[in-house]
Parts: structure tokens; C-alpha cells; sequence
């Protein structure tokens, strides 16, 4: 394939936001993902944020049919996806109506006017089409022929029809390519690789994309090419990833550096089910996955493979938790190393199963019956689901306790450049098992903690000397065996309590750039990327602010009451109707102020920035 | 079971346990628990391989009692949570212990995908026909019409079979027993843990509390002879005290019954087609008329066990390095770049 | 159903709701939903009176399609649900729409106890052998070894039967249809509409989209006439273009068997004894080698809303005054005391 | 039956506090029972406390299968069954042993010492009878041969000599009986009825009780009978009634007075089973029990019989609703009347079942994905079940919403006297189903709200013109149609949680008899009567404390800020952690101070007494 190198006026950019939207056929997720991937190999550092359809295959040119992808690229380090897009592509006038509302006055749109026909337009409840009766006037609109373009382009190679019409997202991918001079030879391996059986399907696709490649060197429309540098970023090795991705990896992570094998029982669900797609292919790590027959039984066969000496591992989303408190709870009063992912998403019921929200870390920290304290921890970005579930298994491993990592839609689809850590910078979080008696008498007591990490020795089957039995009721101190003697309950309660109270986790960090600022914006989770975006908005105007992140939600860190001390005013953003904040304003009689939004999609930059300026002006 | 049969002088007081049992006195139980306390050291693996996992219910005690490895875990889920670990832990031997209520009302989801898996697991279900523990509601298995603490005016939903239950969800291994005898109760216990994959054993147990006296038409020695069927393989299938009756397979009949001096039918429970053992399953319903004990069904299928150990072996016969050196090469498996 | 069968002049039209269809184009719910609206009028039954109550999948959305009072309730609880709705309210007739995942997987307890319970639902599983909605993991109807996106080195569990499951839980109406058969697809809708208990119905449904021509051998028009056996009540079991084959039940057996031109068997779903019925369900496992549709098994049994309805109707004809004065009655009937 | 009028000096109390205590097997429970009953008679106060063993029929003879009735006695109102008792009746070693620690030193001990055998002294540990070795010494011992005069008396009635031994219970009754001046006509009726088949062990029964009553008169270990004048109570008619009997009648009165048949969903569990058994009786309330195969199926069937029309309900315990999470996030999304009643025992897992414990506030508050906002409501002692049954339906129904009743095994279990109310005097909490289409054009609108409640229509099926769908998924406001749009998701989450807030619950009332306390002492549930009785001490003792109690935790009363404001002190003792501390320090930042009990046991009041008077004291 040759590209021409091109004549037209080159510009420089810091950043640049591109949606490529189209019907749920249109394969818009793949022409971001390789948009990404192209970015990525320049350096750029990227953002994305794809926007799933909620049903399979809605009907084609529907408004809930359309499916889009998002992705924020800049030559500085930028923390997410971007509030608003510079450059809309839309396939079908679908596309172009839901996405519309979100671009700013001067944005470019580019779409396909070959599907913007009456039956097409009326789909939507377009009367008129809106590329020509004006509406579009505040927009540049550029109307390229996409399909019959494309068609046109493969005419000699002879492809069926529909297979020519559906490589129409390879010519948008070329197009844009051209546009913000991406480098595009990861983009033919791909297509190489991706239809190794079909050499008919290779050649056509290319053919697509340098035929956008072209169309953009060629036609009047397009005057400028744009060029973003590369990003100042640490030096290494980079790949883009996804949370959902990243999690999986950093679960396989976890196996290899505890030297235990993993044991994943799960359920499909929606936003989870690709951590178990993922997991499931790593077996030659020795890892079993189970789709299990539901939630209960996922998490029943993690604590069995726990309790054999696994590191269990359970992964779901809301739903799937709500049925596992009663055997969250039995794995409280084992105490047995179990982790729980629980990736959110818009509840409360069925809700909104592809859209995002923060809502579970009330069920997540309470949500079972009687006292039943366990650690919870949330990454806070698509790469750090990664770091994320090292922890979660650091913890649960280490002190014998299930921790559930609230991950959500929002991270687990996004995705970012993530620095590759190689294995030898992981934390070592291997644990032993006991294998002889711990009692005085020579006598085994599986409840006799550690008096530094207060776990209980962790005595798996197949140890001889060391059989005993363990179950849900009340145990005694140090032997386990079944008390029902009060005293003996209050001191079991407030050990457990105790315990995951104990647990080490780092100090909170603040940063507070100018070291001045009076007001405090305390995030947890996946709103660390607007928050921090809002907050360098605001510094950058000259306004101080203080930010600072919770990973640990349970336990939360020591100096966090100290953190808050230290300010006049605190602001918690979050995806829900002000979980975080409750506990907080509990605990430390904080009057921290919530700041919420519901709307299953994640905050944006200025949406917090509006809100922070206000609170730090007026107070 | 995986377990390498060494060579073990145990003896039934070994797997006793220093727990007080605490069931009522009088109850079933107390002689299931003997018979495996006495079966054990035949089975020839060290305590320490191991593992009862039970639910919750006056049965689901049972492990406490065992000087082996046990779990007492929560309503209904010892069969998923033993899924894990036999799967996991191959080499050890997992037995499950479960009640009619704990196995069939709330658990009943978790048994059936056991024995479709074909999980290698020996499920003991001690059924009453009563919740024991709450003291007196009805069960899964209670009669239609049953008056208990629930049912005032009697249960109206008709009962499960629990043999015609595992046969419907493709168990490979299905038997039935009886608490009273010692013997018998041993020889399906050694059947069943000589059965590679899931193997479903139900005891009848008497629950001298809530439900005395449920199986006294096949107990008493009054009445035994005359409903009570033990199957044999490979032998005619008669009883009576002069084995007077058969049972026969009527010509162009998909079921059985139960004739004076018919030509007796000969058991097999390896035949491969279910049909034979579901049709066995449905002699008697929850009345006892006719009451087959013995191994209903015998039959290999690769338990989910060894298919699932064998994809790791597989995979893991293509290691290609440390765990270290794998986990490095998966992470930069992916479209990457370098920023120097 | 017990409403009452009123004239009414409805037709297919009349059962459509205001809502957009959401399945991906080609999929098997259309036919399915196609067929029930065009049946629908038949039942004679007021639209008010017919409830659809549905899990989670891709098929449990059918009831916001159906102008009839609709819950799309959560995953797999479909039948504990329209049970409570059933029973208290035996005026209804009340439909479930489940799919292999829902019904089988984290459903399969409920549907199980419905069936045994025979409470009086229509239960029509919508069995397309994945999970749809999800895009694509194996369900407990996958063929073993199903390579899906859980399991891309193939799945270890053998699936259900679902028939033969339904047949273990004592259900007493047992059906299985095709989504590509429209005519036939009405006739098993007629028979479980008309049975009183519940009906259990099967559904071969293609996903287009993850697991397409999954049941193709039954329905290519060069595969079919081999492999798909019609059932019909009272005519001997035979198939192939030119009836040439026959399924017949060889002296001796529990099981069937298949022989070209052998005397085949007349089928009689009537008959009280399940055996036969379970033996129907093995003729094919997931290869579909010979796949009977139609209806399995059809029998009575007094329906768990009958017979809760009797106790109360019986109960209350023991009211022995207004409920205000019973409620006082029932609250001093104890030792009570006064104190002027 | 005759009994002689006695001669003996006859001493006036105030309260008194008899523990009854023996096997299994020993008929204490009925004893007990039977006590209180005669106790009733006489216009005594009475608060009662089972406590039974957590085995079937523990080994007999051994401390695990020890159970024990207390009842508590006095002049005045009290509040609960008593710290410690005056009197413990102790059948065997065991039952001595298990009880002992509990009696204050002077108190009466009535030993049968037919069963003080060298086994079954060896079987709970002594090695020598501790009725002669001293070490009781400083209480009041009547050894008394109770089995074999038992026997004794019934020799000439030829009973089995099982049977004879058996009446030993009679025996005891018969004997605490004249000690206490009991009329016992109602204990004769009793026997009469309960052997009504077996006219031998009636006449067994009543002369074992006989024998007892004569004992007492004429043996000389016994020197004073003792009389506690009726208390002063309200006019009416009383019955003794314990929770769990309360809240299953409450859930009739609730169904009478709604005109709504009662369809119950339950799976039996420990404390709550009683509740469907009780409920089971009552059809001919047209009231439907069903025993379903899990907690799942049982809310689940309410739901659809809520769905239907009927009054929906499920009783269970906490592991039963830490398995209906998922089930009553939909009932919330569906804005359906569920009444979801949760009697507390001792927790995490199968914990201690038939201990009691308050530690599932959390999760009735906060056990859920999503936001999952639902009335919470708790009965402070044994009768207000059955009010508080009454409640939870009244706003169930009128605000179409599940509402978790949370009572406890101390209240289920415990009784006390109940001035029963007419029906007349209750509530009329009936609601009208909608029968019509609400919306402008004459379509149905199922989320269309009512503007003072924000209840969405009722409208069963079987109503012509109104079919609809519901479901899970967010709907729509007003159509309920399936909605993805983000602004649409973040006014119904803010809706369903404003909704909540809406309900109207009486305002908080402040019992400060002086009106000059400085401390407030805020409680919940069931916790009620201890806290009570240590206000009242302390003010009899000239210390002036405020007590507060709480019934509605969600939404909380409207004052209950301002109520916390009047105070320099709030403390919160809790049979748990501090859950309702967390909320109320959360919401008002007040420096509310939990103090906590988790041991499986109600509070005493002299434990509440100590800690308050400190409070009160040292600020
Ligand atoms: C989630 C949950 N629900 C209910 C219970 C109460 N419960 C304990 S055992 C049991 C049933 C016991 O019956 P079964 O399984 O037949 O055992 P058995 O006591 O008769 O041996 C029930 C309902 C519980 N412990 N946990
Ligand atoms: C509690 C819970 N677990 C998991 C899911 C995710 N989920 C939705 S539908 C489904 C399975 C769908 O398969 P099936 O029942 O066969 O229906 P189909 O889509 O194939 O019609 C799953 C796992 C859920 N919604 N809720
Ligand atoms: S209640 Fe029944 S099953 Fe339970 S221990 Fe007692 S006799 Fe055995
Ligand atoms: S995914 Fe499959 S089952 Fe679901 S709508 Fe599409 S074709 Fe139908
Ligand atoms: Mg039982
Ligand atoms: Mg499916």
C-alpha cells in the first residue's frame, strides 16, 4: 500500500477529541480501537471512552441502535476522554442525532450521506434532513459519500457488495487517519491478522482505508492536516488497555506473584463478563475459570477453591452482589482469602446494564447481615485496574479476608496508555500455609491469630495432623469450635471488626500544588480522571485546590482524618447520591459537601470545574 | 476420587472427631455417622485428603463429627462450594452432606449442575422428609398433604422423587439406603466412592422428632420384606420373605411392576440409557409401597473434574517459561510502544 | 386457566404493543412472538386477564412486545415470581418467557419447584443453546466442548435435557416446538394453554448472532425429514420423507429405539407413568440425531393453585362474621385478662 | 382440685424475677409459660424472656442442651424480663451451672436434687455437688427431691413411671406457684385441653401441680409466701403476647384493614418461622402462606402476588435477607407495596441463631446495588409488632414500597402483657387501584405520580383498558417505557429517593420527665425496655437524662434534628457496632457516642444504667 505523502497545510494541535459514531453494524468500536492504537504508537497520550448500545442488534438506524467511540488524544499527559468532541463522525443520521447535543459550536462533523435517506432520516424523526434545512450552520459539516465511495473504491477487487459496503468504517478510519497523521501500519497488520482466512477481506479493507487515506489528501474539504505531538510521558513500554483488561491481567499477576493458582468462579454479566472472556484464556498460567450455574454458586466454588488453597476470585457486577451477601458473609466468619470484583453499573435492578455509576459501595461496605466488615478497594482508572487487583489479592491473601474491588463501567470499558511494569517491579504477595500445629498442647487452633496481620493460620486440605472443621456459626477464639458463649461472640465481633480496621494500606496523598488551597475535592474510584482534570482547569486559572484520592475505602487510611482537618472545605464528587460522603461526615463529623450526578454517564471535566470554581470562590 | 490409596491401619475411632454430637437421641444420623466412621479406613486415603462439606440443616453436622477436613458451610451451597474445591484440589476426596431441605428446597439448583457436570463428589442427602433443624416444616420430599408447623391444612405441592430428580439431571451414579442398616448403608457408601464422578446417594432417615416413623412400612421387620427391594447387579430383582415377588417388565411397558412369582427382572445399573433406572426411580413415590434400595444407575462419563484438569495440563504442557517470564510476555502481547 | 372463556373478537393485532421490537433482525423470538400473537385471540381470554412475566435475556424481553399485562422481572426468577402471582390470583392466566440461561442456569431451582409444585403456568423456554444477551457465552444446553467466549478451550459440562429434567421435577405437561414452525409452534401454545398445571415448553430458537443454525439439522428441508419426528397423540412415531423410518421399543428395553421400517411405536402422551415420556426425551441429546417435537407428556394432577384455592375457599367458608369481627375474635382468643 | 388457704406469713413485693431453668426435655419453655398465664391473671406487669438451646435435643443432661424461661413480675409497669433473677428453679447440674453467674448473691435457688447424681454432675464438670461442697453459700438453697415426689404423688394413679417424671414440671409450677400466690384455674383449663386425649396425664399433670402447691404450704423450707398487688395498668382487656405472635396477628389486622388478601412468601428460618406458622392458621382471613424452596422464591412470590394486588409479604431472618438484595432492588424499581420483615439473630453467617442482635440496620438501609432507597421500621418491644406490622403495610401501600420491619429474637421471643385493641380502633390503611387511564389522551401512564404521595397508580391486571409492562430496566418517567437517557436516570434515581424521604412518619417524642437533661439517650427497636428501665432508675435516682426511641429509621422523623440539637450529649447504645450511631452522625454531625453490645444478649438495664450514669455525670 502506498500513501502519498501529502501537500495541504499542516497545523499543529495540543489535543484533539474524536467520536466515530454509527448503527451498532457499523463496527464503530473496532475503527476507534484502531484510531487508538495508531494514536498510540505516536506517542500521544490517549483516553477513550466507548459507548455501547444496550440491546445486541437494535434495529439498524434506530437511535438506540447507535453505537459510539470515543477518544482524547493530546501531546500532555490527560486524564480523560474528553468532555465534548472536536470531531464527530457519523455514519447514519442516528448517530448524528444522539450525539449531536454533546458537540460544541464549531465542531467538525463528518458523515456519511449516503445513509441519510428519507426512510433513514424519518427513522429518527428527522423531517427534513438536518444537512439541509440549516440546523447544522454553528457545526463545519462535511458530507462525504462514505458508502458508495467505498463501494466504488473496491469496485476491481471484485468483493460481494455487502462485504464492500461494511468496509465503509475502514474508509472513515482512513480519512481520519490522514487527518491527524496517524502512522497506519499497526492498522494493516491488524486487518492482516484479523481476516487471516479470508485474503479477499484483507485486500478490501486496506483498499477502504487508503481510499479514505486519499479522499482526504485529495478533496477541497479537508484543507488542513493536523499534527499532535507526542506526549512528554515516563520512558518505557507502553500498550493501551482497557480496565476490564487490565483487571483480568493484573488477577493473572496476582496468581503468578503469590504463587497460587487462580480460581475464577463466575457469572456473565454485564459490564463483568469480559474479565471471565479474558481470564479463561490464560491457562497455561494454571488458571481455572468456571461459568458457574449463577452468582451464588460462583462465589461458592471461589471460597471452596479458596478454602483448597487457591486464590478464589469471584467477578460480577451489582446484581450478581446483591445474591452474594449471604456467602460474603459465611466467607467473613471463615475467613478466607476471597476477592470480589464487582464491576458497577446503573442500578438500582436491571437498570441500566451498560452504563455507568458508582452506587454499589453502600452494599459493597454493608450490604450483609450482621456485622460483617471486609476490605474494599477501587481503581481509578482503566490502567490502575490492574495495580487494583494485585492489592485486592495482596489483602485478601495476607489477612484472610474476602475484599471486594469495586471497579465500574467507566473504567472497565475506557482505556489508556499503561506503562508495562515487567513482573520483577510486582509486589511479592505470597503467603504460607500452615502446615504444623500452632497450639501449646500440640494441638491445632485454626482460629489462634497472627499477632502482627491477626489472620488465622491458613490450613488447607491435605495437611496431615491439622484436620478441622470450620463452618458459618459463631466460632470460638483460637479453637473455632461452634460457641454460642456471649462473651466469646462480643470479642469474635469486634476482632473481625478490628482486623480489617488493622489492615495496612498507604497514606492518603494530597496534591495540593500551590499548598494553599482551602478547599479539599475527595474522589474514590473512577471519577480520578475528571476530578484531576477540573482541579488542573482550575490551578491553571490560578485557583488553588487540594485533591486527593481514596483507593481504600475499607480501611480507609489512617491520615485521613488529618487530611481532612487540614481544610475548610471538603467536596466529594460521585456517581451516586453521596456514599462516600456519608461515611465520611460519619466518621470524622466532617461537613463534607456531595456533589452528585446519576445520569450513568461519568462526570465531565467541566461539569467539576464549574462546581469547584464555585465552591472555592464562594466558599 | 484422584487419591493415591496408600497403605493406612486406620480404624473407625480415628475419624471420630473430639466434638460431643449433638443430635437428638434417637435420631438417624447417629447411624449414618457410624457407618462412615466404620467405612472410612476402607477407603484407604489419609484423613488429611479428606474433605465433608455440608450446607446447614440437623445432617449438615455431620461434618463436625468427622476427624477429617470440613466445611459446615451455609443453606443449600455445599455443592458449589465443594465444585470448587474438587476441581481445584483433585487429589482430594470430597464428600458432601446435605438434608432434603438443604438439597432439594433451597440447594436444589446446585445439585442438579453438580450431577450434570458430573463433579466429582459423593453426595450423602439425608432424607427425612422434614426440615429437622426449624423444627418441623414440611420438606421437598414430605408426602402431598402433610401437616406440619407450615401446612395446618396440609402441604399441596406434590413431592420430589429425589432418584427420578438425578436421573432427569444426567446423574451418572444414583443410589438409595436406608439408616437402619449398617451394612447396607456401607456398601453403597464403598459403590459411590469407587464411582468416578458425581455419585448421588439418598438415605432414608428417620427424625424421631419431627417425622418418626416416616420409614417404618420398609423398617419394620413386620412389613420390610414385603415393600422393600434391594437391587443387585446382575441379580433378578425380587423380594418378599421368600422372595416371593418381582419385579417385572411388562411387554411394550416403559415402567415396571411388581408381580407375584412374574418373571423377575435382572438389575443393571450400568446400562447407559437413563430410562432403565428412571423407570426403576418410579416404584415407589413418597407412600414406600414398593422400594427399591441399592445402586439405581452406574455408569462412566469423564467428570467435569478430569476435563477441566485436563485443559490445564494441556495448557500448561505449553509453558513456555518461569511464571515470571510468562506473565512479562503476556503483559507486552499487545500492540505496544516505547517512549524512551 | 380458570377465567372465563368469553367471545371476544380479538385479533394478532390486537396483542401488539406500542413497542419498538428489539431483536437483532433474523432472530428466532420473531417467529416465536409472531406465532403467540396470532395465537393469542384463540385462547378467548380478555387481554386484561393474561399476564407475561419474564426474566433476563435476549427472549425475556417478549413482554413488553405482547399488549397484555407484562413484568420483565429479574434473571431466573421468573417462575417464583408468576407463582405468587398465579396462585393469589387464579383468575389470570399467567405466561412465563425464559431462556436456556434463565431457566436452566440461575433459574433452575424455580422452575423445577414450579413444575413439581405443577402450579398453573405456561412455561415456554426460548432454547437457542447460548446465552444471547450476554453476546455469547455457553449455556447448560451448549453441546460439551462448545468453544464460546467463557470457553474459548471448550466448555467441561455436559448439558441438560430439558425435557428429561422437567420429566425428573414431576412436571405433567412436557412439550418441545421449533421457532421456525409457525403452525406447530401454535398447536404445543394450544394444548399448554388448554392443560390445567403447568406447562412446560421447549422452544428451538436460533440466535443469529452466537450460536447461528444451531438447530439446522431439524430444519434444512434436505436434513429435516430425517431428523425431526413429529409427535402425535394417538399415531404410531414415524419420520423421514417417506415415513420410512419408525421409532419402536425393542422387547426388553427401557429405552427406544430408531430402525427403518421397524413397527413403530403409538405415541400416548397421556399415559400416568413418566418412564415413557423420559424414554421419548432420550431419543436425542444435543446432536439432535432424532428429534421429536410436539407434546411429550400431558396429564393431570390437581394444580398447586387448585389446591390452595380449596383450603382458602374451604377456610373461609368458615367465616363466622365480618372481618373486622373475626380480626377482634382472633385477637382475644388467648387467656386474656381485664383491667377496669 | 382442692388447695388449703395456708397459714403462712405472707410478705408483700414489689417485682420479682424467677428464671426457670432445666433440659431440653424438661418442659421449662411450657412451665414458664404456664407461670406468666396465672401471673397475667392476677394484673401483675410481665415481661417475659425465653432462651432456648441452639440443638434440636442437645444430649440431655449437659449445658448446650440447658433451656431456660424467665419471667419478670411486678406492681408497676416494667420494661423488661430482668436483669437477674430472684428466683432460679434449677432441674439438673446443668441448669444450675449454666445460671448460676447471673443471680445476684441472696437470691433463692430451688434445686431438684433427684438429679444432683454423681453422672450428671460429672456431666457439665463438677466433681463434687456443689450443694454440698459451699460453694453456694450465699444463696438461698431449697434442695427439694422434685422427681421423686413427683412420682411419689402420682403413685396411686397408676401412670407409666416416664410419665410420672415427666409431670415433674407440674411439680415445680405448683410449688412457685403458692410461693407467689398464683390463682391457677387457668393452668387446670390448660392441662385439661392440652391432654385432651389422655385424661390419665391430665389427672397426672394436676396432681403433680397439686403436690407442688402442698409442698410448699407445708414444708418448713419455705416460710414466706410472698404477694405482688396487680399493677396499675390502663383499662381493658390484656393478653400476654410474645413478638413474633404480634407481628403475624398485626399482619392479619393489616389485611383486614387494608381489605387486601395477604399472600406470605417465606422459607422458614430461625426466629422467623413462627410468624408463617402462626400466619398458616389464619385462611380464613383469606390470607395465603407459602412455603417456598428459598428466601429468593418467597419475596419473589410476594411480589407477584403485590403485582396481582394482594398485600405482599416475606418473613425471614438475616441470612434469608441477604439473599433477597436482588429481589427487592426490583420490588423498588417496579414501586410495588412488599412488606419485608427481618427478625434479627446474632450475625455475620449462620452467626448464632437463636441468639439476638441488631445488626442488620446496615443492610435493611444499604443492602442493595444501586440506589435502593426503602422504608425501614422497627418495634421496640413484644406488642408494638403488632402495630409496627400495621405501619410497615400503611406505608407499603399507600407509597408502594418495600418496607424492611426489623424486629429481633429478643422481641419475637419475649413477651409481655398487651391491651388489645378493637378493630375499630385501627388504622384504615386501605388504597384504591387504578381503574382508569391517567394520562392526557386517555393512555395509561404507570409512572405517572400521585403529586402528594409520588406513589405510582396501582393498576392490577384484570383491569381492561390499563394493560402495561414493568420491569427492571430504568423506565421512563411517567411512561415507564425502557429509558437509557441520562437526564431521565438521574431524575427517577432522585425520585425514588425523594419519595422515601416524602413518607410521613410521626414526628421523634422526647421522654425528659424534668425537661432540664442535658444527655439524650437515643435508641431503636428493640432495645427499648432496657434503656427504659435504666432511664427511669436513674431518674429515680435524681439524674436527669432524655430518652428518645426510634420506629421509623428510613425515612427518620422529621425532628429528629432538632431533638438532637436540645442536647450537649447524644449516646446511642446499640446491639450492634454502631450502625444507628453511623446515620445519625452522618446526617446531623452530631458527636453522637454509640455504645455497643454484640454478645448475643439484650441489654440489662444496669449495663445501660452504669454507662448512662457516667454519661450524665462526667459529660
Ligand atoms: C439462608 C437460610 N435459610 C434458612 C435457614 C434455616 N434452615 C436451616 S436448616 C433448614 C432446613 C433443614 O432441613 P433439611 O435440609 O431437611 O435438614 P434436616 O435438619 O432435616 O437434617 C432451614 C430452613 C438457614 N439456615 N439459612
Ligand atoms: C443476577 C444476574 N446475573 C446475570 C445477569 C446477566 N444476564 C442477563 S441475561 C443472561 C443470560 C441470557 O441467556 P438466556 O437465558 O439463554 O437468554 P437469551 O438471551 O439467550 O434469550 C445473563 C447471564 C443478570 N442480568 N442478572
Ligand atoms: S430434629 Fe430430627 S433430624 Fe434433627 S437431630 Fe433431632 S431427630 Fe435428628
Ligand atoms: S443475540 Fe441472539 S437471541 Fe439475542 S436477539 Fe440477537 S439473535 Fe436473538
Ligand atoms: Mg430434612
Ligand atoms: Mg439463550
Amino acid at each position: 500500500m502506498s500513501v502519498s505523502a501529502g501537500a495541504k497545510r499542516v497545523e499543529q494541535l495540543d489535543r484533539v477529541v474524536i467520536r466515530f459514531a454509527g448503527d451498532s453494524g457499523d463496527g464503530m468500536q473496532l475503527t476507534g480501537d484502531r484510531f487508538t492504537s495508531e494514536t498510540a504508537q505516536l506517542g500521544n497520550d490517549i483516553s477513550t471512552l466507548p459507548n455501547f448500545p444496550a440491546e445486541i442488534r437494535a434495529p439498524a438506524g434506530t437511535l438506540p441502535g447507535v453505537s459510539s467511540f470515543q477518544v482524547h488524544f493530546a501531546d500532555y499527559d490527560i486524564l480523560t476522554p474528553g468532555d465534548s468532541p472536536h470531531v464527530l463522525v457519523a455514519m447514519n443520521p442516528a448517530a448524528l442525532k444522539a450525539n449531536l447535543s454533546d458537540l460544541p459550536a464549531g465542531a467538525d462533523i463528518i458523515v456519511n450521506t449516503d445513509e441519510f435517506t428519507k426512510r433513514n432520516l424519518a427513522k429518527v424523526g428527522y423531517a427534513v434532513s438536518p444537512l439541509e434545512d440549516g440546523s447544522l450552520a454553528e457545526y463545519a459539516v462535511h458530507p462525504v459519500a462514505l458508502t458508495s465511495m467505498t463501494v466504488g473504491a473496491l469496485a476491481e477487487l471484485g468483493v460481494a457488495k455487502k462485504d464492500a459496503e461494511r468496509a465503509k468504517n475502514m474508509f472513515a478510519l482512513g480519512l481520519l487517519s490522514w487527518m491527524y497523521s496517524r502512522p497506519f501500519s499497526s492498522t494493516l497488520r491488524f486487518l492482516e491478522s484479523k481476516f487471516a482466512k479470508r485474503p479477499d477481506l484483507v485486500a478490501a479493507n486496506k483498499a477502504a482505508f487508503q481510499a479514505g487515506w486519499n479522499f482526504g489528501e485529495t478533496t477541497e474539504d479537508f484543507a488542513v492536516r493536523y499534527e499532535i505531538k507526542p506526549a512528554r510521558m515516563k520512558p518505557g513500554t507502553y500498550r493501551n488497555i482497557t480496565g476490564n483488561q487490565a483487571l483480568a491481567l493484573g488477577l493473572v499477576a496476582a496468581s503468578v506473584r503469590s504463587k497460587l493458582p487462580l480460581f475464577l468462579g463466575a457469572y456473565p454479566i454485564t459490564p463483568a463478563s469480559d474479565i471471565l472472556h479474558e481470564l479463561s484464556k490464560h491457562k497455561k498460567f494454571g488458571i481455572t475459570t468456571m461459568q458457574a450455574e449463577d452468582e451464588i454458586a460462583a462465589i461458592g466454588a471461589a471460597l471452596g477453591a479458596s478454602y483448597g488453597g487457591a486464590l478464589g476470585v469471584t467477578t460480577t457486577s451489582g446484581p450478581g452482589v446483591a445474591l452474594k451477601g449471604e456467602t460474603i458473609s459465611l466467607a467473613i466468619a471463615l475467613e478466607l482469602p476471597l476477592v470480589i470484583v464487582d464491576v458497577q453499573r446503573a442500578g438500582p435492578s436491571t437498570g441500566m446494564p451498560t452504563k455507568t455509576e458508582q452506587a454499589d459501595l453502600n452494599m459493597a461496605l454493608y450490604g450483609r447481615h450482621g456485622e460483617a466488615p471486609l476490605a474494599v478497594i477501587a481503581p481509578k482508572s482503566p490502567s490502575d485496574c490492574f495495580h487494583a487487583a494485585i492489592e485486592a489479592a495482596r489483602i485478601a491473601l495476607k489477612y484472610r479476608t474476602p475484599v471486594i474491588l469495586l471497579s465500574d463501567n467507566y473504567v472497565a470499558n475506557g482505556s489508556e496508555p499503561w506503562l508495562l511494569p515487567s513482573s520483577d517491579e510486582l509486589p511479592d504477595i505470597s503467603v504460607e500455609f500452615t502446615t504444623g500445629a500452632n497450639g501449646d498442647d500440640g494441638r491445632f487452633l485454626p482460629y489462634l491469630r497472627d499477632p502482627e496481620t491477626m489472620a488465622r493460620p491458613w490450613a488447607i486440605p491435605g495437611t496431615p495432623g491439622l484436620e478441622h472443621r470450620i463452618g458459618g456459626l459463631e466460632k470460638a477464639d483460637k479453637t473455632g469450635d461452634i460457641s454460642y458463649d456471649p462473651a466469646n461472640h462480643e470479642h469474635m465481633v469486634r476482632t473481625r471488626a478490628a482486623r480489617i480496621e488493622a489492615i495496612e494500606v498507604p497514606e492518603l496523598e494530597v496534591e495540593d500544588a500551590d499548598e494553599h488551597a482551602r478547599v479539599l475535592v475527595l474522589g474514590w474510584g473512577s471519577t480520578y480522571g475528571p476530578i484531576g482534570a477540573a482541579c488542573r482547569a482550575l490551578r491553571q486559572r490560578g485557583l488553588p485546590i487540594a485533591q486527593a484520592h481514596l483507593r481504600h475505602m475499607a480501611p480507609l487510611p489512617a491520615n485521613l482524618g488529618e487530611v481532612l482537618a487540614a481544610y475548610d472545605k471538603v467536596v466529594i464528587p460521585e456517581m451516586n447520591l453521596g456514599q462516600l460522603a456519608h461515611v465520611i461526615r460519619a466518621k470524622y463529623l466532617v461537613d463534607a459537601v456531595p456533589f452528585n450526578q446519576v445520569s450513568g454517564l461519568p462526570f465531565t471535566a467541566a461539569t467539576l470545574e464549574n462546581m469547584l470554581e464555585d465552591v472555592v470562590k464562594n466558599g | 476420587m484422584a487419591s493415591p490409596t496408600v497403605e493406612l491401619k486406620l480404624t473407625a475411632k480415628d475419624f471420630k472427631s473430639d466434638q460431643e454430637v449433638r443430635w437428638c437421641p434417637g435420631c438417624g444420623d447417629y447411624s449414618i455417622l457410624a457407618a462412615m466412621q466404620r467405612f472410612m479406613p476402607e477407603l484407604g486415603i489419609p484423613r488429611e485428603n479428606i474433605v465433608f462439606v455440608s450446607g446447614i440443616g440437623c445432617s449438615s453436622r455431620f461434618p463436625y463429627y468427622m476427624n477429617t477436613y470440613g466445611m459446615h458451610s451455609i443453606h443449600g451451597r455445599a455443592p458449589a462450594i465443594a465444585t470448587g474445591l474438587s476441581v481445584s484440589r483433585p487429589d482430594l476426596s470430597v464428600w458432601v452432606v446435605t438434608g432434603d431441605g438443604d438439597a432439594l428446597s433451597i440447594g436444589g439448583n446446585h445439585l442438579i449442575h453438580a450431577l450434570r457436570r458430573n463433579v466429582n463428589l459423593k453426595i450423602l442427602l439425608f432424607n427425612n422428609r422434614i426440615y429437622g433443624l426449624t423444627k418441623g416444616q414440611y420438606s421437598p420430599t414430605s408426602e402431598l398433604g402433610k401437616i406440619t408447623k407450615s401446612t395446618p391444612a396440609g402441604s399441596a405441592d406434590s413431592p420430589f422423587n429425589p432418584i427420578s430428580l438425578a436421573l432427569g439431571a444426567e446423574a451418572t451414579f444414583v443410589a438409595r439406603t436406608i439408616d437402619s442398616d449398617a451394612k447396607h448403608l456401607q456398601s453403597v457408601m464403598r459403590a459411590a466412592a469407587e464411582h468416578q464422578g458425581s455419585a448421588f446417594v439418598e438415605i432414608y432417615q428417620n427424625c424421631n422428632i419431627f417425622n418418626d416413623g416416616a420409614f417404618e412400612l420398609i423398617k419394620d421387620p413386620s412389613s420390610r420384606d414385603d415393600h422393600l427391594i434391594r437391587l443387585e447387579q446382575g441379580q433378578p430383582i425380587t423380594f418378599g420373605a421368600e422372595k416371593q415377588f418381582s419385579v417385572t417388565h411388562p411387554a411394550g411397558s416403559f415402567g415396571l411392576k411388581v408381580e407375584e412369582g412374574g418373571e423377575a427382572l435382572v438389575h443393571d445399573a450400568t446400562v447407559d440409557d437413563p430410562a432403565y433406572a428412571f423407570a426403576l426411580s418410579r416404584l415407589s413415590g413418597s407412600d414406600l409401597g414398593t422400594t427399591p434400595i441399592g445402586v439405581f444407575r452406574n455408569v462412566q462419563r469423564p467428570s467435569y473434574d478430569e476435563l477441566i484438569t485436563k485443559q490445564l495440563v494441556d495448557a500448561k504442557s505449553q509453558a513456555d517459561g518461569t511464571a515470571d517470564e510468562m506473565l512479562d510476555a503476556l503483559l507486552n502481547k499487545a500492540d505496544t510502544w516505547t517512549i524512551m
